[in-house]
C-alpha cells in the first residue's frame, strides 16, 4: 500500500508531467487548433501505414505459425501459381476490404498476437488439434458475409458458364446464381488443407 | 442421371445403338453373383432365388456355391437384393463378383 | 483409325513400325544416341471435358474426365466421395461408385463405401490430352464378336 | 438396351460369377442365347508388376487376352487392382512389340557399329556361340556373365543359374533385383540366418500400428495399402506413423509423418531403441531366450571403386560386412548416445513426433507392422537400417505373430521367387545356399547330377560391380535378359553406356520391346512375356503362385526359358568346362549342356501328356517333355525338408498360391512361432531357426552419413524412385494410353521456395546437373509429392529423361544394392544456360 501511494506521488512530482499538465500560457489558439490537426493527421497516417503494414503477407509470414502451416499449404494451390499470374495473398482472403469490417477483423486477429505469445499453436500437431476450430472460424465469417472476399476478385454477375466446364457451370447456374448457396459452402480447402470433415454438410 | 453423356463409338453410332440407349431413369444394371448357401438347404434356396425377378440362376456345385445374375433398373436395387439374399434361410455369404451398367 | 492401324501392324510390318516409332519416341527408346541429351516434352493438359470414356472391358475401372487439382484425399477428408457416394449423386449429378464398391474383403455388403475403396485414386486416373507414343494393338470383346479383324 | 447387348452383359456377369466360384457352367448356360461368340476363357494369373503378388482373372477370345479382373479368390487383393493391374490386357499390344531376332549386321556379318537389322534366330544364336567360346577361350568363365531378373518366372532364373554357374561355370550372374531388395536379403540373412519375412499380408490384418519406414505405399503397393487403409478406418485405435525425406500420397492418409534429413533414419531407429531401454520397455525374456547381440563394423565405405578417396579413407572398406560378438549392455550404451535432443537436432524431426513413435513400439499391448522397401534399402547404410528396424522388434519380443510383423515389402513379381529364393545373385545358391561354400556346391552338383568339384566358387560380379568390368574391359560377353538396366542403373552415363559400346564386348538384350538397353546392344532377342508362357512367381509374403500359357507371342518372340535352353543346345561341354573334370568323369565328355543340364534323367522326367490339355506350352512342345514340371520338382528338392518346401507342382496351378514352408499341404503364415510353423520345437515359444542356435541376431550399429551430400555448388538433395501409373521403366505401362495419359513424362518435384529462388516456376524447362552428367526436364511446384526445400523427386520411367545420367554409383557396402535415393544436384532454367551461352 505504502508503495503505490510513493510511486503515485513520484509520478505527479515528476517535473516533465508537472509542464505536460498545466495550461499552456504562451501558445496562441490558432497554433493550438492547427498543432492538433497536424498531429491529427500524423497519427492518422501512422496508424492506416501500421494498419496497412500488417495487412501484407509478408507481415502475415512473419509469423512461424503462418509461415510453417497455413502458408506452406498455401504454396501449392492455384492461388498462389496460375496461369495468368494473378496471385492472392493472405489479406486478400482473410481482410475485410471495407473500413469497419477490416477493424473488426483486426480487432479479432489481435487473439492471433495472444495465440502466438502463448504458443497455442507453435508446433504443427498443436495448430493440426486446433484446425477444424479455426477453420469453423473462417467458414463462420465467410458464410456471414456471403463470401465477401471471394466475390471480391470472382463476382457471379461477371461469370461466362460457357467457359466453365459443364460440371461447374451446372452447378453454378443451379445453386450460385439463385442465391442457393454462397462460395464457401462448396469450395472449402482450396487454399489450405482440410481439417476432419466429419459431420460437416456434404462431407462423408 | 439423364445430363450424363455416355460416350458412344463410332461402331456404336452405325449400329443405331443410341437410339435404344435407356430413357431418363432407364437404366440397365446387370450383375453377377455367387451365393453360397449350405448343401442341405441348396434346392430350397435355389427355388427362392428362382422366384425372384431378375435373378436367373446359371449353374451351382453340391458344396452349396450358385452362380447367378441379377438384372435390376437400378444400383439401389442391386444392394436391396443383395440384402435380400442374405436374410433367405440357408444362404452363408453373397458374393457380388460383377456388376456393369448402361 | 484403329482398323488401320491395326492391319498396317499385323505380322512382320509390326517390326517396321517398332523401328519407325522408335525414332520417334524418346520416352520409348531413349535418346540416339544415349548420350544425347534431349529437350524435356511440355507438360501435358489435363483433359476437363466431363465426357465419360468408353471401358476396354467392363472390369476395367472409369477414367476421371475432369481436374483433380487440390483435391483432398486425406484422412480428414475425401473429395471424391463428396459428390460420388450414393447419397451426394443427387445433388451433385456425378456418377454413383459402383455397387462393388460396397462390399469388404470377404464379400459381405456394407451400408457404406468400403473402407478398402477409400483410395480412389489407385484405380481411377485422370488423363492427359498426350498422344499415345505407340498405337496400342488390344481389341476389345465387343469387336472381337463383331468379326473385326483379328490382327497378327 | 438392345437384347443382344442384354444377353451379352449377362452372359459376361455369370461367366464372371463362375471363374470365381470354380463352376464350370453347363456350356448352354454359359453361353446364354447368344451362342458361342461372347464366350470369353477365363484363366487365373498373378499381376505382372510389382512384388505384391494379386491375383488376377484373364479373359481370353480367340487367342487375345480381352479382359482382366481383380481375381475375388485371391487372398492377396480379394478382387481389386490397382490402376496398372486393371490395365494388364494391353501391356503385350503395343505396336511395337518386337517380333524377330534384331542384330548389328554390315554386309552380312556382325559389326558392333552397324544398325539393329532383323535376322533369323539361327543367325543371331550363331553369332551369340562364336562370341560366347571366343570369350570363354580367351579368357575363361569370368569373361561372360548375364543380368537377369527379379521378373523371371522362377523356372527362368533356375534355368539360367544353372546354365550360368554348371554349363559356363561363371557365377557373374545378378539379377536387377540387386538394385532392388538386396539390403533386405543380406539383412535376413545376417539376423535370421534365413532370407525373407517371418510374417504375411494376414498381418495387415491384425495390427495395431503401421510404422512405414521409407515407403510410400500408397503409390508403390496400392492394394496392400488398401488393406492398411481398410484396417486403420475400420478399427478407430489403429496408427499409422510414415517416416520418409518428403511429403507424398502415403503420409497424405497418415496420422502422423516424420519428414528427416536424408540418412538420418538410422538415427531414428537407435533413439527409438534406445527409448524402449530406458523406459523399461524391453521384454527381457524374450531377449535372454532368443536374442544374440553382435556390434558391427563402422566406417565401411560406400561400395565405390576402389580408388575413390571415400573407400581410401574408409578403415574398413574391405570388412564391410564383419560383426563381433557384443552384448546387452554394450548395446545399451551404443544407443544411449542417441537421445531425444540429439536426434532430433540431426534428423529435423520434431521431439513430439520421436516420442509418438517410440511408444508405439514400446507399448507392449500395441501390435507393430514395421513396413519399408527403397527407402531402407537403397541406402548406402542399408543392411544396417535392416538390422536396426529388426533391433527394435527383437528387443520388445514383437515378431513372428500375427500383427507383431517386421515386413520388407519387394518391387519386382519375384524378387522374392526367383531372385532370392531360387539364388540368382553372384553369390548364391537355390535354398539361401552360397556359392562359396564347398558343401552347398556338393550339395548342388548331386541334385543337378554333376560331376563333383564342377562349380566354381568364386562369388561373381554383382550388378554395379558387372557395369564397371564391362566398362575395364574384363567382362566381354553379356546377356541381359528381363531388364532395362541401361534407363535403371546409377550413374549410366559414365559406368553402364561405356561398358555396352566397348569394342572388347559383345552384348545382349532379350526384352518384349524396344526398350533403351535393347537399342544400344548389339543383338536384340524378342521375347513372349506374361500369359504368353507358362510360368510361377513368388511374391513379398512367400507365396509361390503359377500360371499357364494362354495365349501366343507374336512373331518369333520366345520366352526366356525358351531362349536359355536353346542357347545351351550350341555348347558341348569340351567347350564350357574345364579339361580335368572331363578327364576325371569321362561320361560327361562330348555331350551337349542341353543334355547335361536338362536331359538329366530329372527336369526331362514329366511327358507332354500331364499338360493341361486345353493349354498351349511353347517350350515344353519345342524340347520334348515338360519343362516348367521338370525344372520346378528339381528345383524343389532343394529346399523340402530344409524349411523351404513347396508343395508339388501340379498343387499351384489350382490354388490361388501357397506360402512356404508348405508341409503336409498345409501353408505356413507366422514363421519361427510355436503353433504356426511346423519345423518350432513344442515348448519354445520361437525358434529363429535359420541361425544354428536358434536365435536371431541385435546388431549395434550407428548413424554414418551419406556418401554425398549438398555443398555450395550442388546444392539440393536428389531423390528417385517411381510413380503409381508406370512400372519401373515404364516399358509396358509406358505403351498403355491410358497409363501414359494418367502420368504423361518425368517432372522434376521441387518446393515453390526453391525454385523462386532460382527463378523458376511451374512448368519451366531445366537441367538437372549432378557431378556425373545432367539430363532436361519439367519443373512440378504442386501435386502428389510435396518436397521440403533443399530436395527434388525425379521419377525414372521416362526414357526421355534419364534421371541416372545424375545418381551416383554409391551402394551399400556389404549388400551392393545402390543407393538411388541421396546424391547431390544443382537445377538451373534451361532459359537462363542459353541465354547464358549467347
Amino acid at each position: 500500500m505504502a508503495a503505490i501511494a510513493r510511486a503515485w506521488s513520484w509520478f505527479w512530482l515528476n517535473p516533465w508531467v508537472r509542464t505536460a499538465t498545466r495550461p499552456p500560457v504562451t501558445l496562441s489558439l490558432a497554433f493550438l487548433t492547427l498543432g492538433g490537426f497536424v498531429a491529427g493527421v500524423l497519427f492518422w497516417g501512422g496508424f492506416n501505414t501500421v494498419l496497412e503494414h500488417t495487412n501484407t503477407e509478408a507481415f502475415c509470414t512473419s509469423c512461424h505459425e503462418m509461415k510453417t502451416n497455413v502458408f506452406e499449404e498455401l504454396k501449392g494451390t492455384i492461388h498462389y501459381a496460375n496461369r495468368s499470374g494473378v496471385r492472392a495473398t493472405c489479406p486478400d482472403c482473410h481482410v475485410p476490404h471495407q473500413w469497419t469490417d477490416k477493424i473488426a477483423r483486426k480487432m479479432q486477429a489481435s487473439k492471433e498476437v495472444w495465440g502466438h505469445l502463448f504458443g497455442s499453436i507453435d508446433t504443427r500437431d498443436k495448430f493440426l488439434d486446433l484446425r477444424r476450430h479455426l477453420a469453423e472460424h473462417e467458414w463462420a465469417r465467410m458464410k456471414a458475409n456471403d463470401s465477401l472476399e471471394c466475390r471480391n476478385c470472382h463476382s457471379a454477375q461477371s461469370m461466362d458458364v460457357s467457359k466453365q466446364n459443364p460440371r461447374a457451370a451446372a452447378a453454378h447456374e443451379k445453386d450460385l446464381f439463385t442465391g442457393q448457396k454462397t462460395c464457401i459452402d462448396c469450395h472449402k480447402g482450396i487454399a489450405h488443407k482440410l481439417p476432419n470433415m466429419q459431420g460437416v454438410p456434404g462431407w462423408q | 442421371m439423364a445430363r450424363e453423356q455416355a460416350s458412344w463409338s463410332r461402331r456404336d453410332l452405325l449400329g443405331g445403338r443410341p437410339a435404344a440407349s435407356p430413357a431418363a431413369g432407364g437404366e440397365h444394371h446387370v450383375s453377377g453373383l455367387v451365393v453360397h448357401a449350405r448343401p442341405e438347404r441348396l434346392v430350397a434356396v435355389l427355388a427362392s432365388l428362382r422366384a425372384m425377378p431378375g435373378l436367373d440362376v446359371h449353374g451351382d456345385t453340391p458344396a452349396g456355391k450358385i452362380v447367378a445374375t441379377l438384372e435390376t433398373p437400378t444400383e439401389d436395387d442391386v444392394v436391396s437384393r443383395l440384402g435380400d439374399i442374405g436374410e433367405l434361410p440357408g444362404v452363408l455369404s453373397t458374393a457380388l463378383v460383377y456388376h456393369r451398367f448402361d | 483409325m484403329r482398323r488401320l492401324l491395326l492391319s498396317a501392324c499385323a505380322g512382320a510390318t509390326c517390326l517396321v513400325a517398332g523401328a519407325l516409332f522408335a525414332q520417334e519416341a524418346p520416352r520409348l527408346t531413349g535418346p540416339e544416341p544415349f548420350t544425347k541429351e534431349t529437350p524435356a516434352p511440355p507438360m501435358q493438359r489435363q483433359v476437363t471435358d466431363d465426357v465419360r470414356r468408353k471401358r476396354n472391358y467392363p472390369d476395367q475401372p472409369p477414367l476421371i474426365p475432369h481436374a483433380i487439382e487440390g483435391y483432398a484425399l486425406d484422412l480428414n477428408a475425401n473429395k471424391c466421395l463428396a459428390c460420388h457416394a450414393r447419397k451426394f449423386t443427387e445433388q451433385s449429378q456425378a456418377p454413383m461408385i459402383s455397387v462393388t464398391h460396397y462390399q469388404d474383403r470377404e464379400g459381405n455388403t456394407l451400408g457404406g463405401v468400403s473402407p478398402r475403396r477409400y483410395s480412389c485414386l489407385a484405380c481411377h486416373v485422370p488423363q492427359t490430352a498426350a498422344k499415345p507414343l505407340v498405337p496400342n494393338t488390344f481389341v476389345d470383346m465387343d469387336a472381337l464378336v463383331e468379326r473385326e479383324p483379328r490382327g497378327r | 438396351m438392345d437384347v443382344s447387348r442384354r444377353t451379352l452383359l449377362k452372359a459376361q456377369a455369370a461367366a464372371a460369377a463362375a471363374a470365381v466360384a470354380g463352376i464350370d457352367l453347363p456350356a448352354a448356360a454359359q453361353n446364354l442365347a447368344a451362342g458361342e461368340e461372347i464366350a470369353l476363357k477365363w484363366s487365373k494369373a498373378p499381376c505382372r508388376f510389382c512384388g505384391t503378388g494379386c491375383g488376377v482373372m484373364v479373359g481370353v477370345k480367340d487367342g487375345r487376352v480381352v479382359a482382366t479382373h481383380g481375381d475375388m479368390q485371391a487372398e492377396v487383393n480379394r478382387g481389386l487392382n490397382c490402376v496398372k493391374g486393371y490395365f494388364l490386357s494391353k501391356i503385350m499390344y503395343g505396336a511395337d512389340r518386337l517380333t524377330q531376332p534384331l542384330m548389328r549386321v554390315r554386309d552380312g556379318k556382325f559389326d558392333k557399329n552397324a544398325e539393329l537389322q532383323p535376322v533369323s534366330w539361327d543367325q543371331a544364336f550363331d553369332e551369340m556361340a562364336r562370341q560366347w567360346k571366343r570369350v570363354l577361350r580367351e579368357k575363361g568363365p569370368k569373361a561372360v556373365g548375364m543380368f537377369g531378373s527379379g521378373q523371371w518366372t522362377i523356372f527362368e532364373g533356375y534355368a539360367a543359374t544353372k546354365l550360368m554357374r554348371a554349363g559356363f561355370r561363371s557365377n557373374n550372374l545378378d539379377p536387377n533385383a540387386r538394385h532392388c531388395m538386396a539390403s533386405a536379403a543380406v539383412g535376413f540373412i545376417r539376423t535370421f540366418g534365413m532370407d525373407e519375412p517371418m510374417g504375411c499380408y494376414d498381418d495387415f490384418e491384425h495390427a495395431d500400428a503401421f510404422v512405414l519406414w521409407g515407403s510410400n505405399m500408397a503409390e508403390m503397393h496400392p492394394i496392400l495399402w488398401t488393406r492398411v487403409i481398410d484396417r486403420r478406418l475400420s478399427a478407430p485405435h489403429v496408427r499409422i506413423a510414415t517416416l520418409s525425406t518428403y511429403e507424398h500420397r502415403t503420409t497424405e492418409l497418415s496420422d502422423q509423418s516424420l519428414i528427416f534429413q536424408p540418412g538420418t533414419d538410422l538415427a531414428i531407429l537407435n533413439f527409438v531403441a534406445n527409448y524402449i531401454i530406458q523406459n523399461g520397455a524391453v521384454n527381457r525374456d524374450f531377449v535372454d531366450r532368443h536374442v544374440n547381440f553382435r556390434v558391427a563394423n563402422t566406417d565401411i565405405g560406400y561400395g565405390l571403386r576402389p580408388e575413390h578417396v571415400l573407400e581410401q579413407r574408409a578403415t574398413h572398406a574391405n570388412e564391410a560386412a564383419v560383426s563381433q560378438p557384443s552384448n546387452f549392455e554394450a548395446y545399451a550404451r551404443m544407443v544411449g548416445e542417441y537421445t531425444l535432443d540429439k536426434t532430433a537436432e540431426l534428423t529435423g524431426v520434431s521431439k513430439e513426433r520421436l516420442l509418438t513413435l517410440a511408444k508405439l513400439y514400446a507399448d507392449p499391448k500395441t501390435k507393430v507392422m514395421s513396413l519399408w522397401t527403397m527407402g531402407f534399402n537403397q541406402h548406402v547404410r542399408g543392411v544396417w537400417a535392416n538390422h536396426l528396424v529388426y533391433n527394435i522388434h527383437l528387443l520388445t519380443g514383437k515378431i513372428s505373430e500375427p500383427g507383431n510383423s517386421p515386413f520388407s515389402l519387394t518391387g519386382q513379381p519375384s524378387a522374392c521367387g526367383t531372385a532370392r529364393e531360387v539364388g540368382t545373385f553372384s553369390h548364391r545358391l537355390p535354398a539361401d545356399m552360397q556359392v562359396n561354400n564347398a558343401e552347398h556346391r556338393k550339395h548342388a552338383e548331386e541334385i543337378w547330377k554333376l560331376p563333383p568339384g564342377l562349380l566354381n566358387g568364386e562369388i561373381g560380379y554383382h550388378a554395379v560391380q558387372q557395369d564397371r568390368m564391362l566398362k575395364d574391359g574384363k567382362l566381354n560377353a553379356y546377356w541381359i535378359m528381363c531388364n532395362n538396366n541401361l534407363q535403371t542403373a546409377p550413374n549410366t552415363n559414365n559406368e553402364t553406356y561405356p561398358g555396352y559400346r566397348n569394342p572388347a564386348n559383345f552384348v545382349v538384350c532379350s526384352d518384349p520391346y524396344p526398350t533403351v538397353t535393347a537399342m544400344a546392344a548389339d543383338v536384340v532377342l524378342p521375347t513372349a512375356m506374361w500369359v504368353e508362357k507358362e510360368g510361377a512367381y513368388g511374391n513379398a509374403e512367400r507365396r509361390t503362385h503359377m500360371w499357364r500359357q494362354l495365349v501366343n507371342a507374336p512373331g518369333e518372340a520366345r520366352s526366356d526359358l525358351w531362349q536359355l535352353m536353346e542357347f545351351s543346345k550350341r555348347f558341348t561341354t569340351d567347350e564350357a568346362w574345364a579339361p580335368e573334370i572331363l578327364a576325371a568323369h569321362p561320361e560327361y565328355k562330348g555331350k551337349s549342356l542341353f543334355d547335361v543340364l536338362w536331359r538329366n534323367g530329372s527336369v526331362d522326367r514329366f511327358g507332354l501328356s500331364e499338360i493341361a490339355a486345353d493349354h498351349d506350352n511353347v517350350e515344353s512342345k519345342r524340347f520334348g517333355f515338360y519343362v516348367q514340371k521338370g525344372l520346378f520338382e528339381e528345383y524343389a528338392s532343394f529346399g523340402r525338408g530344409h524349411g523351404h518346401d513347396l508343395a508339388p507342382f501340379d498343387r499351384y496351378h489350382e490354388v490361388r498360391g501357397l506360402r512356404w514352408p508348405v508341409v503336409d499341404g498345409k501353408e505356413t503364415r507366422w514363421r519361427y512361432r510355436e503353433g504356426h510353423d511346423p519345423y518350432v520345437e513344442k515348448g519354445s515359444g520361437w525358434q529363429f531357426y535359420g541361425n544354428p542356435d536358434r536365435r536371431a541376431v541385435v546388431m549395434a550399429a550407428p548413424y554414418e552419413p551419406p556418401a554425398e551430400a549438398p555443398d555450395q555448388e550442388y546444392d539440393l538433395w536428389l531423390v528417385t524412385g517411381r510413380v503409381l501409373e508406370h512400372w519401373h521403366s515404364g516399358s509396358m505401362t509406358m505403351r498403355v494410353p491410358e497409363l501414359y495419359r494418367a502420368f504423361t513424362g518425368a517432372v522434376l518435384f521441387m518446393h515453390p521456395d526453391d525454385a523462386q529462388k532460382r527463378g523458376l516456376r511451374r512448368g519451366q524447362e531445366v537441367r538437372i546437373v549432378s557431378r556425373r552428367g545432367e539430363i532436361r526436364s519439367r519443373v512440378e511446384t504442386r501435386g502428389r509429392n510435396k518436397m521440403p526445400p533443399g530436395r527434388v523427386f525425379v521419377p525414372f520411367f521416362d526414357a526421355s529423361q534419364l534421371i541416372n545420367k545424375a545418381t551416383l554409383d554409391a551402394t551399400d557396402p556389404i549388400s551392393k544394392q545402390t543407393d538411388f535415393k541421396k546424391c547431390a544436384v544443382k537445377v538451373i532454367g534451361v532459359a537462363m544456360t542459353e541465354r547464358g551461352a549467347e
